[in-house]
């Protein structure tokens, strides 16, 4: 086979520049918070990781993200399945719109949110009222997760079931099933890898997320401080360390979603080949 | 814990706080025999004082900005003269701003004038965004002030130079410190003096040095009861406890542990050798008070954005 | 309410099921995690007179910002452009051992939180830092200049060029290749006649998203910028700094800049692929 | 069951696909809706399934809405689900994570549980079919591991486990190789002869529809243009789109004066009033000879000779003719006249057809063969 | 240019795409390479233009590296870019995002540019290139404005545009209309003939190879089975698989005892040594006959008719017969007999085949007919 850019010194070439520069842009990066992780020795690493506010935050953390993702996986798959099976004005506006979350800076984002449900927001000052406090509290942080990651279920699914086409739920209309079993027994097997996909970086998101849920957060220690806005607090506190232990503790988690995403890639791939 | 109390706090006493309600549970139970809890609240100052107007439910606020307390006063939600509940214009510590050089202060850096040399780097924050960053330029501006006996032409001129040997503005504190110790730019880091000296003792006593000059601003660190919200809480008396504790002979000998100046006789005299004696300007008097000041100085386009046009 | 109607007229005889539901949801959800927030930017942005809207985001500190802003974003979205392209060039024509991981490897900034991804680089780009004394003696500084901003940009917006242009190189046909060969094209000819072009409306894309994403950026700017008045404060900085005085109008007015930009940009972008499209996939001369 | 579509029209937006039309189609009948692309065979076939719904009569600026019977049991407004029909998609539209098994049994697992058989029945009842489709040992099977062939008989016997009363079928060989589409073609019919249910397919294909269908249904540009048995569409086409859509065709224009055409140095005597006419022939309509005979004289050369199955090919050409002549001789023939490329010969006409510009007019006109 | 390949060989990993071979085309030939899916027609093919590397010998396990001449020239080891070849793909590989024009002019456009026309020259040359590919309204449409038959004319005079020595096309016709697909057959036909170069060209469908190539190479599994023109490949196929991969089959197979084969009821006197046989025939190498003759008793019921342009084709089953058999009738015969489904007829051979396990022994028998 003949193809563009064969030739060994090319090949050489553009394979050498492009693994240097991943590995200064990337990889080093990723070395140099676990080596400020542990500049220190484990020790200290260990102390930091078992500190009770740590550990707070952690747990804040990990409870957001559950439950942020099946909301949002819920919303992208009604989404996919509005958008790609059905005709009806406005389709068009209503994929554009969900891309707000991608264009609007996160510090923003926040901002919208305590405008609104804040004390002096117009919906905020009746839910005072009444003795709901959504911001500086974890339903704040949920609904500023739950818009910055809304888009990104619905983003992985629609270009996919774009592609599948509607051909084979038809299929089973024709045999006489009803919505939810289309859903389950056809739909369902045909995205789950693209839905997966989706609730990882949903996840990758959820759990990072920094300026938007900083504004909304009050960062009440024990309470209301996720793991993102816990290694603000140390790095301000002097606790170089210890912010560099949380910040590897995220590092550790993207590096599973990496590696969660690409063992799905590679499974996606397989099958492709089988096929 | 019967009750829960929650103090709203700037970002840099995470660990002053974390020594202090210890302390206080344990007063209050001798006291009250009521066991309760303080929960800590971090932040930029201001950004904190944004929070509670916006309904974060502090009961307590310990600012380092007596602006930040007067906004949630004009809310309404601290008293009106909340300064006169308390001893001090309710500040039951104070600091002002000092200097950290490198070891030996090569530059020889004694008072403000030495930091208009045309080969010093100077690091501090952002007094657009940073209280801290706000007392060092007032700080250097009351001393022009005095200098030049008020000529407003050349107290500008002096401030021109003085951010023009500025290298890098943090958003807070912390980053210009991290800037000054960890990347070691520039040739002094301006911060509180309490933060000075913690610095020093954090990244090596022989490293640094802490130089504090003769003249300088005085900054309080002013606390006020949220009484809308301790009300609401059922803690306006755990709240005013809290503060009043901080005015003990107990808590004013911890806080100068952290290196902040206090009032109490007795612990100063204890710690007197730690604090030389300065000339500590007032923003009232200086200034005209801290409404002239941001007006004047730090709102957009003020005399900050004029002094630093190119 | 009418459009309601025109919908259930549209939706009486659909073949597949649950177009009243989807609807439903997604409205309901729509308007209050996305739309129902965006109203009180409005409602802020409407306490401003046209003439003080004017003044604040056309106040010379903030217009310095825009610059700088918009020229960072503008050279890490080229860089990120050559860089994604010669990735998704490797990762999709060749094959090599640890190819599985550098393509994972791809998706970090996105798995990273931004903050930390911020004070990673400023350490290791401050002049005490490994790359920054790598660096130093060749005269160049990253941190705390625009070229630190522009890199911290170009980091947590890498993924978007690669992974729109990989998948359009991936389904390249071979034959694109070997039509170029047999009509005797070498290899840079053809690459850019035949495989560029065609690479052109994703890589355009990529970097235009690359390039919003990078408009808004803060958590990891914000450790590198220095924040110099005029020289290195980024236009997220002045949103910050009104907001740390009160003023949310103003923070809001400065926002609807940088938001008006995105979404225009976004939208262009939008409509000159669907003519890009049009025109490779058929439609009428 | 019958069929009976009255009325029916489809517009997508501006574009009309079906303009009103009727049909009937009788119980146990194989039906095939033939046409070019874009004709509207796909959207006919949908409608009736109950995939695409037809125009209502506001709509489409008509009083009547149109209607669809099966049998005496007007379905227009049943869902697809309760139509009882069996439906194969072009693409087969398998459902790729199933087995073959899987596949087949989804119809009935589907079932409500009232009236769902019991899974020994459902195992039973699939294990018939793939046997009908012969396909019992592919059983588990996934879609991906079979020919686009047996694909198709998957698709075939998932459509009739739940027993439909009509079995309608959207190009179902269209994706598949010459050979295999002949045999597959070969199979429908015996089956559906056998199980006797009412089936309609689309194709776009002449010789598949005219091999397959009891009655050919030929559409062009959302209008039906025929229906007929496929002998009758062939000897008999009701317009010219009909007979120029079912096979090749050689065309003849000339002025005729007197009872002879002509055309450049070709002559023709033919039974025609005076005017310019157009006469049109299938290649194995055509007869070559030697020499030219008192009524015909159409000299031609020979271009271009194929021999295909039990035929040979001819191509022909001359000045008087603007595009070649395509002539089908059995071998016979072209062994006796010998014929060479380049070779000189003369054109007889067995029968040739003509079209008025009224689209029910065909004119015939046959030699004794 | 002529082209000679010897001792050409390929494998893919572990699969071998080509066994050794030789194959030699002559200076304006017309060559189509014809074979089941998979028998290595497309790499043979890429071989010739240089897309795919033919074994080395090491890699081969042979002393003798193939080679490959055009004309004189050994090509062997000569890069596509420089081996002056036209290349066809099956799906046109235009350039999407290029004007018709751009497409055809491409290649002269990549010239180096000490031999690069002037761009007056191109135009013209690209002009005259489309007006002979009949597109010259055409020149700045994009490629997804025009339908599949005109995509292949551009792609073709695109590959005309630099003067190949040698054009090569696989599949071309492969994914059009079947009328589209005649047309442009006959039409590429009268270009080569006109314009002289050599072709190769690949396909999997029988009547297109036939109708079009001066020479047939026909290939299974790797290897080439026949290389003959049309005719006699028909007429005389090498081996069995020729002869079923060239057109429908049906088979007898019976005991022959002193000279009469049977099978069940079947009876048929042949000439052929005692024991197991086997016999062959193409559809229209059968007659239908109401009565059973002296010589031949192979009854058998009509189950299928169809009308498919001159011909009618009969399907035809008997307890004997374990698939059923087709024939091919005119129509003045399939009146003169009457025939309708279920009637018993009688089948009389006009000729059969046979071949022996030794591929290339081909026994026919032919019936005056
Ligand atoms: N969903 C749709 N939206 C808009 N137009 C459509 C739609 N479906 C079909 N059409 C149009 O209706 C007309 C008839 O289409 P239809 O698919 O029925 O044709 P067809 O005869 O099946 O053609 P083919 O042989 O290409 O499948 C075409 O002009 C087509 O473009
Ligand atoms: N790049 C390749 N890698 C591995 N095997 C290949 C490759 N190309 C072809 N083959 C194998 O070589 C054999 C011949 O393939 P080839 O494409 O030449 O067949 P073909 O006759 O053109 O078939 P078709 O009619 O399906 O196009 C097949 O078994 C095929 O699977
Ligand atoms: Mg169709
Ligand atoms: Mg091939
Ligand atoms: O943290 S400060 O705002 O005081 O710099």
């Amino acid at each position: 086979m003949q193809r563009i850019g064969d030739k060994p010194t090319t090949r050489r070439w553009l394979i050498g520049t492009g693994v240097a520069l991943s590995l200064l842009f990337l990889l080093l990066p990723l070395v140099a918070i676990f080596a400020q992780a542990f500049a220190e020795g484990i020790g200290l690493f260990w102390e930091n990781l078992s500190d009770e506010y740590t550990l707070a935050a952690i747990g804040l953390t990990l409870f957001i993200a559950v439950l942020t993702i099946p909301i949002n996986l819920v919303f992208g798959v009604f989404l996919a399945w509005l958008v790609t099976r059905f005709e009806f004005p406005g389709r068009r506006l209503l994929q554009t719109l969900i891309d707000i979350p991608f264009a609007v800076s996160p510090v923003v984002a926040g901002l919208v949110y305590l405008l609104l449900y804040g004390r002096t927001g117009w919906i905020g000052g009746w839910l005072d009222g009444h003795d709901i406090q959504l911001m500086f509290a974890w339903p704040g942080i949920v609904l500023v997760t739950l818009f910055v990651t809304c888009p990104f279920v619905a983003r992985e699914l629609i270009p996919l079931m774009q592609a599948q086409g509607a051909r084979e739920e038809e299929a089973a209309v024709t045999l006489g099933a009803s919505g939810f079993t289309i859903f389950r027994r056809v739909t369902l097997p045909n995205i789950k890898w693209a839905l997966l996909y989706g609730v990882i970086l949903t996840n990758a998101r959820a759990v990072g997320e920094f300026g938007a849920v900083s504004v909304v957060s009050g960062s009440i220690r024990g309470e209301t401080n996720t793991l993102p806005l816990h290694v603000e607090l140390l790095y301000q506190d002097y606790n170089t360390v210890g912010a560099f232990t949380a910040a590897a503790l995220l590092a550790l988690i993207a590096l599973f979603t990496l590696a969660a995403k690409a063992g799905l890639e590679w499974r996606a791939a397989r099958r492709e080949e089988f096929r | 814990a019967d009750r829960e109390l929650l103090n709203s706090s700037y970002d840099i006493a995470r660990e002053l706080f974390a020594t202090i309600n210890p302390e206080f549970i344990d007063w209050w139970q001798e006291q009250q025999d009521e066991s309760v809890d303080v929960k800590q609240s971090h932040g930029g100052s201001s950004k904190q004082a944004r929070a509670i107007l916006q309904g974060l439910k502090a009961d307590v606020v310990t600012f380092n900005q007596v602006t930040d307390v007067d906004v949630l006063a004009e809310a309404g939600l601290v008293a009106e003269d909340w300064q006169q509940q308390f001893p001090n214009n309710a500040s039951p510590y104070y600091s002002t701003t000092a200097f950290l050089v490198r070891e030996g202060n090569p530059n020889g850096i004694e008072s403000w004038d030495d930091l208009i040399e045309d080969d010093v780097e100077i690091v501090f924050p952002n007094p657009k965004t940073s209280g801290n960053g706000r007392y060092t330029y007032l700080a250097a501006w009351g001393y022009a002030d005095r200098e030049l006996d008020g000529d407003e032409e050349k107290i500008r001129e002096f401030m021109k130079q003085f951010l023009n040997n500025v290298k890098v503005f943090d958003t807070g504190g912390r980053g210009a410190t991290t800037t000054f110790v960890e990347r070691n730019i520039g040739d002094v880091l301006i911060s509180f003096e309490s933060e000075v000296n913690n610095i020093r003792k954090e990244y090596g006593e022989d490293d640094y040095d802490v130089v504090v000059p003769p003249v300088s601003i005085l900054a309080e660190f002013p606390v006020a009861v949220v009484e809308q919200y301790a009300e609401r809480n059922d803690n306006l008396d755990l709240a005013k406890g809290y503060l009043d504790y901080l005015y003990t002979e107990e808590a004013q000998r911890l806080l100068a542990g952290f290196n902040y100046r206090v009032n109490d006789e007795t612990v100063q005299q204890e710690f007197a050798d730690q604090f030389p004696k300065t000339e500590l300007l007032r923003v009232e008097d200086v200034f005209g008070g801290w409404n002239e000041v941001m007006d004047q100085h730090f709102a957009g386009g003020g005399i900050l954005d004029q002094l630093q046009r190119r | 309410m009418s459009s309601t109607t025109l919908f259930a007229r549209a939706a009486s005889k659909r073949v597949l099921p649950g177009f009243g539901l989807s609807l439903g949801v997604v409205l309901l959800y729509v308007s209050l995690i996305l739309l129902l927030p965006m109203t009180s930017l409005i409602g802020e942005l409407s306490q401003l007179s046209l003439a003080e809207y004017w003044a604040i985001i056309s106040e010379e500190r903030v217009v310095a910002s825009y610059t700088i802003t918009i020229l960072a974003a503008a050279i890490a979205a080229i860089v990120n452009a050559v860089f994604g392209l010669l990735m998704a060039w490797v990762l999709v024509r060749y094959d090599f051992p640890g190819k599985r991981l550098l393509d994972a490897l791809m998706d970090l900034p996105f798995a990273l939180p931004t903050a930390v991804a911020g004070i990673t680089l400023a350490t290791m780009y401050s002049s005490s830092g490994f790359m920054g004394r790598l660096l130093a003696p060749l005269g160049i500084e990253v941190a705390y200049t625009w070229v630190g901003i522009a890199l911290a940009m170009a980091f947590t917006s890498i993924p978007f060029v690669v992974r729109t242009v990989q998948p359009v190189l991936e389904d390249l046909p071979v034959e694109i290749d070997e039509a170029a060969l047999t009509l005797g094209a070498s290899d840079g000819l053809a690459f850019r006649r035949v495989i560029l072009p065609l690479l052109w409306p994703a890589l355009v894309t990529g970097t235009g998203l690359a390039f919003v994403r990078s408009l808004g950026e803060f958590g990891a700017v914000i450790f590198i910028a220095g924040n110099m008045p005029y020289e290195t404060e980024i236009t997220s900085l002045m949103i910050f700094v009104k907001l740390q005085e009160y003023d949310y109008a103003g923070a809001s007015a400065i926002a609807s800049v940088v938001l008006a930009v995105s979404l225009l940009l976004l939208l262009a972008l939008n409509l000159w692929q669907g003519h890009f499209v049009k025109r490779l996939h058929g439609g009428k001369s | 069951m019958s069929i009976r579509l009255t009325n029916i029209s489809k517009t997508f937006g501006k574009t009309t696909a079906l303009y009103p039309l009727d049909l009937d189609i009788a119980e146990g009948e194989l039906v095939g809706l033939l046409g070019p692309s874009g004709s509207g065979k796909t959207t006919l076939l949908r409608i009736i399934a109950g995939l695409e719904q037809a125009d209502r009569g506001a709509q489409a600026g008509r009083i009547h809405a149109g209607r669809i019977h099966f049998g005496a049991r007007d379905v227009t407004n049943v869902h697809v689900r309760d139509r009882r029909i069996g439906f194969v998609f072009q693409h087969y539209a398998l459902f790729r994570h199933m087995s073959v098994f899987d596949n087949v049994a989804f119809g009935l697992t589907a079932l409500p549980r009232r009236d769902r058989p019991s899974s020994g029945e459902i195992r039973t009842r699939v294990h018939r079919l793939l046997e009908m489709v012969q396909l019992e040992t592919f059983a588990n099977r996934y879609p991906a591991q079979l020919s686009g062939g047996q694909q198709q008989r998957v698709s075939l016997a998932r459509a009739l486990a739940l027993k439909p009363d009509v079995l309608l079928l959207d190009e179902p060989f269209g994706a598949l190789d010459a050979k295999v589409r002949q045999e597959l073609r070969r199979w429908l019919r015996h089956l559906h002869d056998e199980l006797g249910f009412t089936s309609v397919f689309v194709t776009h294909d002449q010789e598949e529809a005219l091999e397959l269908s009891d009655r050919v249904v030929v559409m062009s540009n959302g209008r039906i243009e025929q229906i007929d048995e496929p002998d009758t569409l062939y000897r008999a086409p009701a317009n010219r789109f009909v007979f120029e859509f079912l096979g090749d065709v050689n065309r003849l224009e000339g002025e005729v004066r007197n009872g002879i055409l002509t055309c450049g140095d070709a002559r023709l005597a033919v039974d025609l009033p005076n005017g310019h006419q157009e006469l049109l022939m299938r290649p194995h309509e055509l007869r070559l000879t030697i020499n030219p005979s008192e009524t015909t004289h159409l000299p031609a050369i020979v271009t271009a000779i194929a021999p295909v199955g039990a035929e040979i090919r001819v191509e022909l050409e001359a000045d008087w003719l603007p595009s070649p002549w395509l002539a089908t001789l059995r071998h016979a023939d072209f062994e006796r006249l010998d014929i060479r490329r380049g070779q000189r010969l003369y054109i007889e006409l067995r029968r040739w057809h003509r079209f008025d510009k009224d689209p029910a007019s065909h004119a015939g006109f046959a030699l004794a063969s």
